[in-house]
């Protein structure tokens, strides 16, 4: 099993959450836990004016998701995700990342299933 | 410092309740933004109260400038005013009165000058979220100019077309209600649709308290709006027709809200506050052209009908497929349109209406006065939008409309967190 | 449009006033509205909201339909009013003056229509977060029709059996404090306990600055509710005493504001904007009944009082340990008696008090005034209350109270992120 | 309840405006505490909005016990008021009218007394972020006693010296605003540059739709500024040159609004909200010296430069790297001077000025007003503020700064989440 | 020693809380890190209204909590946070999920201690 | 690979970014992840009162950094974020916890590039 965390634009969540239906067949009960985050790359933050004086934020604000899945979901996964996140065809600085981390295990709280069929 | 003696002509107490008028349909301005400003997303927030905040700056000027002369200088012909003297006030005295009215004249252009903002702030929350702020800001000032101003002539100028036949209007539900509802109709269809309305989804208000304290402004001013309006009809300006406005508006507000509530109650089982804020709204827009010349129980009657009325015109916005933000028209198109013809049917002064006195002759003047303002500010509108859409854009491009029009047009953010 | 020509009686100084104070107690409302919701979660913002709101619709209707000739009619043995012609304010013609005032009734109608409509609206703090809406709303017209109404006929009304014994009431300190501050208390004690509360730990207001603004739309409009109230006793009506009760409640909000900070800085050494918010109001509140009645300097002494006395009563609840949301009673029912109380040692208009005059008898009356108001709004909010449990419940269920009543009863958030 | 004659002096439309007046001007401090708190960080939210409601709560109190009685008792060599009947304001009766107007002289008390509360809350904006709120608190109120009344005094007290030499202040260019911007430029160069400031980087406003609201309730509550001013000149008082003066400010607020708007399009290309906010109160500013005293056309003028005063001044705060916070100077000191000389130019009446009548000596007199100002209150701030630093202290510690001072100085924080 | 990684509903957090105390036996002064997400899981989101349009929110508020423990606490880990965010006896729709990654290291910022000692 | 997780003083971010500059060699477009988080640790709450009654949240407002890294930079990375986020010479309680997570893979969604030089 793999968390896989991704960072992406806040305006591609839909699309992304759309790509994820597809390949997690588990219908439109797919899981998936959304947090706002900010991040900062190779693209610059925001730039903001206040009383005349230029503000460049150091950061752009982003979303990170994070999918538990079972090995053989996470280059589906993966994909999806990429499909879902690139802005235009090859895509534009500031996509973002995704990042996949191993899974010692997983629990499903309301029963207490674990491993594979909890996630 | 040198005392200064006002003409004993003047009358104080109705001095008092014009300048108290004035000011409280200023402050119906930020309530408007709030009201606005509360219902779309967090990334166009700035952008949204921008429209109204903007039309206080540009048409504060104008009116000054230019407005009021076209609006009530000398009658041309029962269309549009002018006296050359007029433009940027400069020939009126502080002691000169404004009319029969034992008001300082420049009481009554201020007084007036706050309905001429407002009304193409209402325009903005059908386009909010993606309209242009630089055409906007034009398209305020080209309306204001060539379409509110001769339409207030020919409904309260002394020798407009419309006065002089008699339509009601007390407080604007032809001049401004039904000239913005129609408007933003008309403006909503040529800007287009939103990209999130075309996915289809409701947009969830991002912060309703801020637009139910809105809605609790625009109440407050209202009684400004018309009871103040009372100065066209009575002198002294506080007596019994703003007496009678107040308690109608009062009374319309109240029916409306009430009345919007219950439905949804009885539509979804779930009586929400922006529903009550609209129904508010509704009831406030649909007794305006009533509030002086009916009694308070056909305000009651006035203030249900338009919540079903606008309620229905809301929902049918989804039938339809137009992208009307706000329901800028399902509110205040309909409802002023709704309040223009059932004042003929209730008025019982200056005339009586027809279920009042079987006068339905005024029923026909009031069908008149909405047709033509109809007619008149569709037309303007539509060939306003279209020049300004070839010319400047009307739009913001896919990109701006996606990450805001905040961070797009205004370089700011409506709200920091502690890290960014 | 024809001339309309209010009778030369009609005085426009002091209608212009008499709408200007009912607009401004109107914006009382959505200012308490806000005063309260920015104290409760984030989850119950616009339920807290919504009791403010549906109040001011349901009882804005209540209140032209029936409440007016129930507690301005035509007296029925010092108990109640009552003229069917009052029925919708039929009989009530925009030239009809009020009482021997030059000002359209209508205008006092309204006036009076703000005060019914803030009294329930009072009473939703102490239920805050848990009491269910619609039962609310119910309560809120059965509460105004049968006790409010009366109660304001017996203190306010030429014939009610406690204004024929000279108890004094410049603006409700009994009619609106006390009677909402007790009726709060019953009502909090019938609903019980919020599941927090049980847990222990107060909870901690999510939007501070909106309880401010609150607060600071409460002073604006008070002095509309009080200067306002010189209509009973003068005219014209914008005159001395309407001067006076202007100033006292200025000087007891801000006295009251200033002890309950400087008490908070004795206390735990950290002077509170919620403290600043609270004494400010507990101050208009105690002064409510006195401002038209006593000096300026005793409106300090009651600003004084009113915050030790409020400070205090907060403090207790955490040891009696029932659950008042947000201090409803602890604010206007202790406020409230006490300047009911303390009107009677400090007034020196139109009669002497106990210090100013040596005239224990006004105390009695007082005590008497308050007394009545208590057993009356005490028994009534019981009665009404076991009802209300017994059919529709009080009190929204386990897992709603949990998830927040925004969701639950409104179908809506206060507030969206970009994410949700 | 016994009737109360008032005596047929008292005008009650005169006294209705008043009375309005000052409620509206009450509206301005929450106003300003929103206008201010928006564009501060969440961290210090509640520390920036306690600045303005302490002010309401400590000289509220105080220019009833002894403010007034500085400020407009018995002139004592043209330098101060005394009469030692006048504290607590005693020896004021309900009837007594304020000099040869027909208003009750507690309706002028009050009014005046919002223009002390909001002076010393003007200056807070210059240190926010980083003032000990104990300091500030006594700062008010010996800042309003020891500068505040004796500077009103000069120019509104009839026997003041200012005033006796025709120096013109319509509503409080010079007492008002430039005394307020220039104690704020001595009292932010005494506390010193916030922490982050240093770091170099404006602080980005957290709430930028708090402070929409703010200057649209300060738009709202300057129309009682300005035109109920017109007390000092005219009776009755709500007359010709209230209309005049509120015709002004409306136009001074929308010309300023909008050529700042159009000054940062020009600049930077972004029309922002705060700018456009700031524009609206750098004109209020501006015209406060001279409403009453010029044409509509000079308000369109004296706007219009206000912005390009105040946006040069606050862009070269950079320059000099002094730290206002708010710009407290950068718009109120700048604005009023601004407003102050521009009123001896253009005034027509009561006297002409130098280019509407070719009287230069009325420019002479504006600017002997306005340096007499700058010189009385620099000092007096300077010495006031040396002596605090050196008893009390100016400055929160660097760690309270580090953590904001809501938290640090209140024990609150402006919001909460579901989670903390 | 392992990451926790679990998400649970918001006013579960006290309950959780008050579990992991009795077990991470560090008394009031366990450790601890809170974050708000939102998430996607069989449970359906909220129902909204605006204006009488129905709108269901795909997502529902759920709150995330990190817990860095050594291996022998991550058993009565899991099980602390399973008995405090199991809503009822055999739990429902929309309880949750833990998840356990591997840590490789972890330091204390203060003093510089590494590994299990710092955790 | 590894991800760093570090949990810090909101007022240290600024600190801690300007000491990753250093290491990361990205120049100014050094990659970093930020989220607010609510920290429970040795470190006591904040105090706040309400109507004269005190409220000790049990929370403390942190903010919570991920940086993914190659393995040659895990080690530079981790000085530097404890050379910023310390307080003071020897640091104080609350200044918080960094953890190294394992990472198996990381993509840049842009590009689709995998591994090592995505990162
Ligand atoms: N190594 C990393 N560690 C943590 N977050 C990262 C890392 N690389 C990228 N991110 C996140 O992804 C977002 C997009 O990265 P960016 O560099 O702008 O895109 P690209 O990699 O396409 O140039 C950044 O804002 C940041 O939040
Ligand atoms: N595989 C997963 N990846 C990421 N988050 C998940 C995953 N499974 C569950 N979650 C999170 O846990 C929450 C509860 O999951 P849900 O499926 O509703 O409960 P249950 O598993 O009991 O049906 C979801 O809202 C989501 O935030
Ligand atoms: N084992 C842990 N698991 C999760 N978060 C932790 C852990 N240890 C520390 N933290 C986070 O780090 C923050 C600081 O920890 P704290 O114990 O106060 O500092 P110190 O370790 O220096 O005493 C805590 O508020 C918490 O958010």
């Amino acid at each position: 099993m793999k968390l896989i965390i991704a960072v992406i634009r806040p305006e591609r969540l839909e699309a992304v959450q759309h790509e994820l239906v597809t390949v997690l067949d588990e219908g439109d009960s797919y899981r998936l836990t959304v947090r706002p985050v900010e991040g900062h790359g190779r693209q610059q933050g925001e730039v903001e004016y206040v009383r005349g004086q230029r503000v460049q934020s150091r950061m752009v604000s982003r979303v990170e998701i994070t999918v538990g899945v079972n090995d053989q979901y996470v280059e589906p996964a993966i994909d999806a995700i990429i499909r879902g996140a690139r802005s235009g065809a090859n895509g534009q600085v500031g996509d973002g990342k995704i990042f996949v981390v191993p899974l010692d295990d997983c629990i499903r709280i309301r029963t207490g299933e674990r491993g594979g069929q909890a996630i | 410092m040198l005392g200064f003696d006002t003409p004993p002509a003047i009358d104080s107490g109705s001095t008092a309740w014009m300048l108290a008028s004035a000011a409280m349909v200023l402050l119906m301005v930020p309530g408007l933004a709030m009201f606005y400003a509360g219902m779309v997303r967090r990334k166009n927030i700035i952008g949204t109260m921008m429209y109204s905040f903007g039309a206080m700056a540009v048409i504060g000027v104008q009116w000054v400038v230019i407005g009021y002369c076209l609006a009530f200088g000398t009658d041309r012909g029962g269309l549009i005013g002018w006296d050359t003297s007029l433009l940027g006030l400069a020939s009126i005295k502080p002691t000169d009165l404004y009319a029969d009215k034992l008001i300082p004249q420049l009481a009554f252009v201020m007084f007036q000058g706050k309905f001429a903002i407002i009304t193409p702030a209402l325009i903005s929350g059908a386009v909010a979220e993606r309209m242009k702020f630089s055409t906007f800001i034009v398209f305020s000032l080209l309306w204001s100019t060539l379409i509110y101003c001769p339409l207030a002539h020919w409904v309260w100028a002394p020798g407009g077309w419309l006065f002089e036949r008699g339509v009601l209007d007390f407080a604007g539900g032809t001049v401004v209600h039904i000239a913005s509802g129609f408007s933003a109709l008309v403006l909503a269809l040529l800007v287009g649709r939103r990209q999130d309305f075309e996915r289809g989804g409701a947009v969830a208000p991002h912060n309703l308290p801020m637009t139910l304290t809105g809605a609790g402004l625009l109440w407050f001013g209202w009684f400004g709006f018309n009871a103040g309006s009372a100065v066209a009809v009575e002198h002294p300006v506080a007596g019994a027709i703003a007496g009678l406005a107040f308690a109608t508006t009062q009374t319309a507000a109240a029916a409306a809200g009430l009345s919007w509530m219950l439905i949804e109650w009885w539509h979804h089982g779930k009586p929400t506050s922006l529903g009550l804020a609209s129904g508010i709204v509704a009831g406030l827009v649909a007794i305006t052209p009533a509030a002086g010349h009916v009694m308070p129980w056909a305000a009651l009657v006035i203030g249900m009908l338009a919540s079903y009325a606008c309620y229905a015109a809301v929902q049918l916005k989804g039938r339809l497929g137009y992208d009307d933000s706000l329901d800028a028209f399902g509110v205040h198109g309909v409802g002023g349109l709704l309040g223009a013809i059932a004042t003929g049917f209730l008025c019982f002064t200056p005339v009586a209406g027809a279920l009042t006195g079987g006068n339905w002759g005024q029923v026909g003047k009031q069908l008149l006065g909405a047709g033509a303002t109809i007619a008149f500010t569709v037309t303007g509108t539509l060939v306003l939008g279209l020049l300004l859409r070839a010319s400047m854009g009307l739009r913001v491009d896919a990109d701006q409309e996606r990450d805001g029009l905040d961070l797009a047009l205004h370089g700011e953010r409506g709200y920091h967190s502690e890290l960014i």
